[in-house]
């Protein structure tokens, strides 16, 4: 029963917690650098079901520096691109 | 009525004629002779300590070199290694698209680029080819010109009739009037060849000091000492300048007027489609896209209708109108989800050409910014001529009568004031 | 398995649906998910993680999390959690639709 | 297309808020990304104390009518993926149909976007049939399909043990109700003690008045000492489920799907004991781990927020009318803390109101406060307090909002 590194933290792109604890060794110290180190929270659900996870990982890994949260941008949900057509633009 | 002018990355100017193109070509030979071989035999010589400032891709990459060459190498960045614009952009490395005078520059960067693959420096460098689109007759007939410029200058580049490109590109519009290919072109991951960047540079003994804010400079006459930081002190033998559109910030608390401005540029990034759909880079369209090894489609492209800002924040108008140009080009994805949008920032100049070379009125301080939205495929071979720019103010090195002709129009502090003109370019 | 007698919940009368599911048919009810009238009919996979192959399924069944995704011939890629079977929908598991 | 008031979200608090504006003239349109309207009523189905059965469908079918009668226009289907100054929301059509709207621009917002299920990770979490017990409840009740034959549930909290009922009484066989896996990823969500003092809170919903004594003596550290203690076989029945207070789900496993959980007795520290652990058959197991708001909107917007663990996560800073930290925008429902369907609707009338009289549709001071009134007495009465401490937590971003707004002022 692995209870260690394969747990899989980020569904989205199968991030483990071996994955985000070697990213924290080599360096990172924010969850923005974790998630460019490891692509977790890249995902669809852009961290709606891992940002809780990462939080806690990363903090009993070592207090972040900076912004503990993932930013959340626009999209906030995916959008077919065929809904974001401008009719007749030149 | 021909169709308005969206061949955003090509930068050949119309007029440039075959003398300009010979010239490129004898340029490159001069930049191969003395970069070639850079990461595989890189000079030797460089003694003392030299003090990046600046995480970015260009940073990591002058760092790498100047550690190769011999130099001990402390890295400042404000917030996070490629953090800023580095991380943000379309991965390209590519030759095609750019002025004949850039052009020798970034075919040593390919070539320095895969040299860094091989010597296990990974980024996940892929040699995909490049295909430049045209959308209607009056751009077909401009690229096919512009091909006969680049494979003067030396460039591998073939013009593709409409159906040779559709079997590059399967799910291409039927709108397409063919396009310009450069099967030398290539494209990577940023946060894969920073990861690798930064384990070589740790086991070189470099410091990397992210979260660090400069604060100023200590000076001796017309050399700097040390680099002020909020965590103290950084003592330096020499100090490259290498912040992006920070830059010109950072080169202030020197006196120094270097004319970099910052530039909103928002890209678009996709669910993983499964199958390899897009396989070259492709430009054309006022948009630039290409599809990642882990199988997102990125798409972006700005322009004048930017925010000439340090704002990063994606607008839904963007959105939709990069999201439009890529449906008219790829109508078979109208059903792919959009999941991600995100924004860098591009350090334009009033020549849209890079600041590299020594700073004016200085010793030992260099300056490698400026690479106006192209930074990233730019970085293999402005680390080498950053590393070298240092070795020759420095004295333990002396550039080749080619290379100083080729880096003259590249000094730091050629603009005066910073005109309110735009540099022009999208970023790549 | 569908509840259909339930001491609380409205009795289950409804209409009968036709869809087809990589290529398989697959009957519904009117009103039911992709993912519910799927698992009714025994099957639970959804997609296969593009990088690994890892069979996913149905996880947070509100639209939040993107694990259900499918495609939708002719529409797109859609949430099978909340998305509701329609007849003649053909739909496949996600990455092995035109460019989806 | 310009309206006066958009809504985004049609649960509880979205649908109460569009009645109360369209009734007072209001041009409305709501958006809701799924194809009906009623967010998370429509699975809802527990019992009262007083024997009533609260099915949240009925509700739901009430408010939708009432929100039609009035005036409201409803769109389904329809996701909204950003929220802009001047207030322009974007939203995109979940079947990619063209010729619908993308953007509405209106004067006053109101972001009733509600809550997400928090992750329970352990390993295994990713085979087809590991879900939510939000999943679970949509699937049995809405679409009228188990989730599995033989399910089990991990994580004891008010939610968890509705949902294992639910199960129970559409005809699934439910393994039990048990600790979820005790990992570091999921926090204190495994630690014994802490799950005991969130049983205290079903005191007022427990079925039998020995449960009821029971679940209301947890509240006092010494019964929660000693009941940490206590392993009892064969489980603690709750409506007749089996709850094993003492047992933590550790793994599950299947070929494509799931196919057996193993779990284990743990100690008091929270630790499992492995050489004890036992298969349990399983078709199906859900998760419960705690709702989170889902503020990712107001976020974008820059609205001030604030970390509130009592109310589930981030939420959105807001005035005494709901009104968030930039003006003409409004929070409602489980955005602003997880507090359940009663307040949710009373917090969307209170918002309804206050948004009405920013569009000057003339709502007295009374009303306004009958309608805070009214929030403050579905708080006391909330049947569910899924995270003990609401109304402090409250009480204290009221005093922060107070700071802020006065040192905006200065």
């Amino acid at each position: 029963m692995s209870r260690g590194r394969e747990l899989v933290v980020c569904r989205c792109e199968e991030v483990t917690v071996g994955d985000v604890q070697d990213a924290v060794r080599a360096g990172c110290r924010t969850l923005q650098e974790v998630k460019m180190a490891t692509r977790a929270g890249m995902g669809p659900c852009q961290g709606r079901v891992c940002r809780t996870l990462l939080e806690r990982l990363a903090s009993l890994e070592a207090p972040p520096a900076g912004a503990a949260a993932l930013t959340k941008r626009l999209p906030v949900y995916p959008v077919p691109l065929g809904q974001l057509e401008e009719e007749g633009q030149p | 009525m021909s169709q308005p002018r969206r061949l955003t990355l090509l930068k050949v100017s119309p007029d440039a004629g075959p003398e300009a193109a010979r010239a490129a070509a004898a340029a490159y030979q001069d930049l191969e002779a003395a970069f070639g071989d850079a990461v595989a035999r890189p000079a030797r010589g460089g003694e003392g300590r030299l003090v990046v400032v600046g995480g970015g891709i260009v940073g990591l990459m002058s760092a790498y070199f100047a550690s190769l060459r011999g130099y001990r190498v402390a890295l400042v960045e404000r917030l996070s290694l490629v953090g800023a614009a580095s991380g943000r952009n379309g991965g390209g490395v590519l030759a095609l698209g750019h002025t004949l005078e850039d052009l020798p520059f970034n075919r040593l960067s390919l070539r320095l680029w895969r040299q860094l693959d091989e010597t296990g420096v990974r980024g996940e460098l892929v040699r995909t080819g490049h295909v430049m689109l045209a959308f209607s007759e009056d751009e077909a007939e401009t690229l096919r010109s512009a091909g006969e410029l680049y494979r003067a200058a030396g460039l591998g580049v073939e013009w593709l009739a409409p159906d040779e490109v559709r079997r590059l590109l399967p799910h291409l519009a039927g709108t397409q009037h063919g396009g310009l290919h450069c099967p030398e072109d290539a494209q990577a991951y940023p946060f894969r060849i920073a990861a690798s960047l930064q384990a070589r540079l740790r086991d070189a003994g470099a410091e990397l000091l992210t979260h660090t804010a400069v604060t100023g400079f200590r000076t001796d006459g017309d050399s700097v000492t040390a680099v002020l930081t909020a965590a103290g002190e950084v003592a330096a033998d020499a100090v490259l300048l290498c912040a992006g559109p920070w830059t010109a910030g950072v080169g202030a608390l020197l006196g120094l007027q270097l004319a970099v401005r910052p530039r909103r540029s928002q890209i678009l990034v996709t669910e993983r489609v499964r199958e390899r759909v897009i396989d070259p880079f492709v430009t054309g369209n006022a948009i630039y896209l290409r599809q990642t090894h882990e199988g997102n489609l990125l798409f972006g492209g700005g322009g004048k209708w930017e925010s000439y800002s340090f704002d990063t924040s994606s607008t839904a108008a963007a959105v939709r109108r990069i999201a439009t140009r890529f449906l008219e080009a790829f109508p078979a994805f109208r059903g792919v989800q959009l999941i991600r949008a995100f924004a860098g920032t591009v350090d334009l100049t009033p020549d849209s050409r890079p600041l590299l070379g020594r700073a004016e009125g200085w010793r030992n301080v260099c300056v490698a910014s400026g690479f106006s939205g192209h930074g990233f495929g730019w970085s293999a071979a402005a680390g080498a001529l950053a590393a070298a720019c240092v070795a020759h103010a420095l004295g333990h090195d002396e550039p080749t009568p080619g290379v100083a002709r080729l880096l003259e129009p590249l000094a730091p502090c050629r603009h005066a004031a910073l005109p309110a003109g735009d540099g022009g370019g999208a970023t790549a | 398995m569908r509840v259909t007698d339930h001491p609380l919940l409205p009795p289950l009368r409804r209409r009968e649906v036709r869809f087809s599911f990589e290529g398989r048919e697959v009957v519904a009810l009117e009103g039911e998910s992709i993912a519910a009238a799927l698992l009714a009919s025994g099957e639970r996979v959804l997609r296969f993680h593009e990088r690994t192959g890892a069979p996913r399924g149905l996880y947070c069944g509100i639209g939040h999390c993107l694990e259900c995704r499918v495609w939708v011939e002719g529409v797109g890629t859609v949430r099978a959690c909340t998305t509701r079977v329609e007849d003649g929908m053909r739909v496949r598991r996600a990455g092995s639709g035109e460019g989806g | 297309m310009r309206v006066d008031a958009v809504v985004i979200g049609g649960g509880p608090a979205g649908l109460t808020a569009a009645a109360e504006l369209a009734r007072r003239g209001a041009n409305v349109a709501v958006l809701d990304e799924n194809p009906v309207f009623g967010g998370k009523l429509l699975g809802q189905l527990h019992e009262s104390p007083d024997g009533h059965w609260w099915k949240g469908w009925e509700v739901a079918e009430g408010l939708e009518r009432e929100a039609r009668e009035a005036g409201a226009a409803l769109r389904g289907n329809a996701s909204v993926w950003a929220l802009e100054p001047g207030w322009r929301v974007h939203v995109a059509d979940a079947l990619n149909r063209p010729g619908q709207p993308v953007v509405y621009q209106a004067e006053v917002v109101l972001v009733a976007t509600g809550a997400c299920e928090k992750p329970v990770a352990f390993p295994g979490w990713t085979l087809p049939g590991v879900m939510t017990v939000g999943a679970a409840q949509v699937s049995t009740n809405v679409h009228r399909v188990l989730p599995g034959g033989r399910v089990l549930v991990a994580g004891i909290d008010p939610l968890a043990l509705t949902v294992a009922r639910q199960l129970a009484l559409a005809g699934a066989r439910v393994a039990g109700v048990f600790l979820p896996p005790p990992l570091p990823a999921n926090g204190a969500a495994g630690d014994v003690r802490s799950t005991l003092a969130r049983l205290s809170s079903l005191a007022r919903l427990a079925p039998t008045p020995w449960l009821r004594l029971a679940a209301g003596a947890l509240n006092s550290g010494l019964v929660r000492e000693l009941a940490a203690r206590v392993d009892v076989p064969g489980g603690v029945r709750v409506w007749g489920v089996p709850v094993f207070h003492r047992t933590a789900l550790i793994e599950a496993v299947g070929d494509g799907r799931v196919e057996r959980a193993a779990v284990a007795p743990v100690g008091p520290d929270g630790e499992p004991v492995a050489r004890l652990a036992r298969w349990v058959e399983v078709d199906a197991v859900c998760l419960s781990g705690g709702l989170a708001p889902l503020a990712e909107l107001p976020a974008t917007l820059g609205c001030a927020l604030a970390s509130e663990e009592r109310l589930g996560g981030e939420v959105p800073l807001h005035g005494p009318e709901l009104e968030a930290s930039r003006p003409g925008v409004y929070v409602a429902g489980d955005v602003t803390g997880v507090e359940g369907a009663e307040v949710a609707m009373a917090k969307g009338r209170l918002a309804g109101l206050a948004m009405s009289r920013r569009l000057g549709l003339g709502v007295t001071d009374a009303e306004l406060r009958a309608a805070r009134d009214g929030l403050e007495r579905a708080r006391r009465e909330a049947k569910i307090e899924f995270y003990p401490g609401a109304r402090e937590a409250h009480a204290d971003l009221a005093a922060r909002w107070r700071q802020t707004a006065a040192a905006a002022a200065r």
